[in-house]
């Protein structure tokens, strides 16, 4: 599965993962706290700059990861033309660019492993109220194995079901779907006995 | 039966499955040989109509099996390799019936004809059985009941024979003859072809050779037995 | 463990398997997507825990950056959107939903599935759904809770078939409704 | 190896599906054969410790399978009937090293052994392949490797020919004779255990044979054409 880091390096590529997810906290966190139009016009210069300091290349696909925002801008721009509040339509569109055009920039420029590195330590107080993180890594490779398979369950289905079917199948085909799902779950944890050594019994990571 | 393919391609992922594959199959039974990963899968879901070939046209008794669905399923019918991949429905008789009550028969009907065929091969307590329960040969054989069943013109077998006991497919080979139906059969298994009219050798998505049963077989198998003996597998590696 | 663990996975994989169904933006900025069906399953079918912990693990797959969210979105800047509110009520819904379908053993398994997902999936949901557009969009909460009532009829046919797969399951694979076991 | 079963039965749903098996395995290479759902697939589960015995007790090499998991995986390695029932991972490097990090090598480690293990079957360009995008016999292929690369003191084969191709089956045997491993195979196939030394023939959930494999296999073979040919499978079924 591709992620959503950029292809395109970066200064920021070398910068630990902990400082910037800290340093995007405290710019959400800040602008929030204000609705004055100067402090965002500030703030989205601040991101700007930021984009920009990685080059043009990198701000150009970075402003289109932003491109879903757009229509929904004009929206809020036109209400609040409609109701006569035109700096407050632009403070919230303006909050709303800068924090998400942050925390892209950090998602971009941040190694998968990294982040996923700060999160769990970031979790680890969740261990002493009985959350168990050992099957973290193992989780997230199922789900990456779980998730074409899952797709590649319909496809088959799809075949199964044309190969006997003059009409095209329905969305009753959810139903079988879910029942291969099922089975698969249950033939992964079989096979995950077969070759992993930790005991059977024992909680796994969830709350238990 | 005839099966025509025309210069048929199939690209998946920029990997070219299957490379200009032309066939006038006619015979009545016919073989399908090849390595792993040759593309006989495929062929035989093109074969069937479930996948669209890149390019080229297939034929079965003069219908286009992708486009014209309704005549395709009465036309020609496939075994999966993978029971799993096949199986839709919970419970035995459901699952034979489906295909039955898709060619136009009444439910009532549909059933019926399935607990006939179960009963044909000994198996009429399996009618409400949940399929999840029989054993990887018995859920193989329930395919096979279900395509069967259903009395297709042509009907393509992808390594049927893998999963049902010896028994079973001595059984299997009489019924398949009654039924009077044309076999497209894909194996590994040599010696399931005796008897065959003629075998296609499928190597890296083309054609190898084509033709007279036992003289094709005779050319694959001693180049199959020479890359066994070899240790260096480097070149035919996929 | 290991069971737990695989059924944990599956049902995040579920989730972001039912990404692929196109969404439809509406003008809050939040879609209408199939991935809130995802979320009244696990509650349903897994229960409280398991079915919170699944959410979770797939929300930590976005945060990550993998692109599951409907339409192939993922990134911590999700956060910071409009749809924020609903990502974070996911595991609750979830949770809640685990809860009505654990405690309240009802005969039936389709009313239960129905009702669990009902309060769970589609109200808390909504709640937190509500807040999060207050907060991003700096609106006040009825003229929230007007860009969150669009949602709800689509929201309704999904605790329906929710209800459906979930009693399904319970015919087919009675030992796979671990919110019942 | 030393496989010892004592009065083992299985019971799912109330049925038996092995009802009282005893068997002491010690020899090198032994087969199991019997007819479709007689349980040999439930045996194998056993024997790995996947599946608690509803009574009876299983050790092998002195481990108690199904308690002690830890040295069981270390001990005895299976290679499931159907390899979708087997792969875990996405990726083909990712499923073979699994099974080797588990033994307690690096994250490292595990990986360059599974290279390794690839390219001794020329396949190094599978490592970064999604498993999804193999052929069927090439899925089956990475579950013998995963397991092999485990190099267990004892493997349970559920029909591991099925899938693979002659030349692949012909390196397969090379390989397990290099690997020094004792073999415990599943098989419908009869000549795949010419060489064998010991069969054990299961029959509805009980031990029917078991013994020197010739013998045993003569006996089994001249049961199976026998049913073949009749053709009143009735009180046969299952
Ligand atoms: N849940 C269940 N309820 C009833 N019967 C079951 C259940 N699960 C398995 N069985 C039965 O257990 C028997 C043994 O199955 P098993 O898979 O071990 O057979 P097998 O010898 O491996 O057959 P095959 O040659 O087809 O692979 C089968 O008859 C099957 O129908
Ligand atoms: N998405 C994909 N990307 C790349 N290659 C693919 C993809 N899907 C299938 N293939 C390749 O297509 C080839 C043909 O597969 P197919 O299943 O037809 O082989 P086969 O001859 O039936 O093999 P087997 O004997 O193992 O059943 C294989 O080499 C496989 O790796
Ligand atoms: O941005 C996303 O993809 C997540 C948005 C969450 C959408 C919520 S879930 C409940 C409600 N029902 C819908 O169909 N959409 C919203
Ligand atoms: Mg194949
Ligand atoms: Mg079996």
């Amino acid at each position: 599965m591709i992620s959503l880091t950029s292809p395109i390096e970066t200064p920021y590529h070398g910068l630990p993962a902990g400082q910037k997810l800290l340093v995007l906290c405290a710019f959400t966190f800040a602008i929030f706290l204000t609705s004055r139009l100067d402090a965002h016009l500030a703030a989205v210069a601040f991101v700007s700059g930021v984009h920009l300091g990685a080059g043009i290349r990198f701000t150009l696909l970075a402003a289109r990861r932003l491109l879903p925002v757009w229509p929904f801008l004009a929206v809020v721009i036109l209400w609040h033309i409609a109701t006569d509040d035109l700096v407050g339509g632009t403070v919230i569109s303006i909050r709303l660019v800068a924090t998400i055009g942050l925390a892209n920039l950090v998602t971009m420029t941040t190694r998968l492993d990294d982040l996923a590195d700060v999160f769990k330590t970031l979790l680890v107080p969740f261990e002493r109220i009985g959350i168990r993180l050992d099957g973290l890594e193992m989780a997230i490779a199922l789900v990456l194995r779980f998730t074409p398979l899952l797709l590649q369950r319909g496809t088959m289905l799809v075949e199964a079901w044309k190969s006997r079917s003059r009409r095209h199948p329905s969305w009753r085909i959810v139903f079988p779907l879910t029942l291969l799902a099922i089975d698969d779950a249950e033939r992964v944890s079989e096979a995950l006995q077969a070759r992993c050594r930790a005991e059977r019994e024992g909680r796994s990571w969830h709350v238990s | 039966m005839e099966t025509i393919l025309e210069g048929v391609s199939y690209v998946r992922d920029r990997k070219k499955v299957l490379d200009g594959v032309s066939l006038s199959l006619t015979d009545r039974r016919i073989g399908v040989v090849g390595r792993n990963g040759s593309g006989k899968s495929t062929l035989a879901r093109l074969i069937c109509g479930l996948i669209k070939p890149t390019s080229g046209k297939i034929r079965v008794n003069g219908i286009d099996v992708w486009r014209d669905r309704k005549n395709a399923v009465e036309t020609v019918g496939i075994v999966f390799q993978n029971p799993d991949h096949q199986i839709i429905f919970p419970t035995v008789s459901e699952e034979i019936a489906f295909g039955i009550s898709q060619l136009g028969h009444s439910k009532r009907d549909a059933r019926e004809r399935a607990l006939q065929t179960l009963s044909r091969f000994g198996h009429e307590t399996w009618a409400d059985r949940a399929i999840h329960t029989l054993s990887q040969g018995q859920r193989h054989l329930v395919c096979l009941m279900s395509v069967m069943a259903m009395r297709p013109a042509v009907i393509v077998l992808d390594e049927p024979f893998t999963g049902p006991d010896l028994p079973t497919i001595m059984q299997l080979h009489r019924h398949l003859h009654s039924l009077d139906v044309s076999q497209i059969l894909i194996t590994h298994d040599i010696s399931a072809l005796a008897g065959f009219d003629r075998v296609v050798w499928l190597d890296r998505g083309r054609i190898r050779r084509d033709g007279e049963a036992r003289a094709v077989l005779e050319e694959f198998r001693t180049e199959m037995e020479r890359l066994g003996r070899s240790d260096d597998f480097a070149d035919f590696a996929d | 463990m290991y069971r737990d663990l695989a059924y944990i996975a599956l049902f995040a994989a579920l989730i972001a398997a039912l990404g692929i169904i196109p969404k439809i933006t509406l003008a809050s900025g939040v879609p209408i997507t199939a991935q809130s069906l995802g979320i009244m399953l696990c509650g349903t079918v897994l229960g409280a825990r398991r079915g919170a912990s699944a959410v979770m693990l797939f929300l930590f797959l976005v945060a990550l950056g993998l692109p599951l969210l409907a339409g192939g979105r993922g990134g911590l800047g999700l956060f910071a959107s409009p749809s924020a509110g609903y990502l974070i009520g996911f595991p609750v819904g979830a949770f809640i939903a685990g809860t009505v379908m654990e405690r309240w053993k009802a005969r039936s398994v389709v009313a239960a599935a129905f009702v669990a997902a009902l309060v769970g999936g589609v109200f808390v949901v909504a709640a937190f759904g509500t807040a999060g557009m207050a907060i991003t969009l700096d609106k006040s909460i009825p003229e929230a809770l007007l860009l969150a009532l669009p949602f709800i009829p689509g929201d309704m046919l999904k605790a329906t078939a929710a209800a459906a797969i979930t009693a399904f399951l319970a015919r087919n694979r009675p030992e796979s409704v671990l919110s019942r076991g």
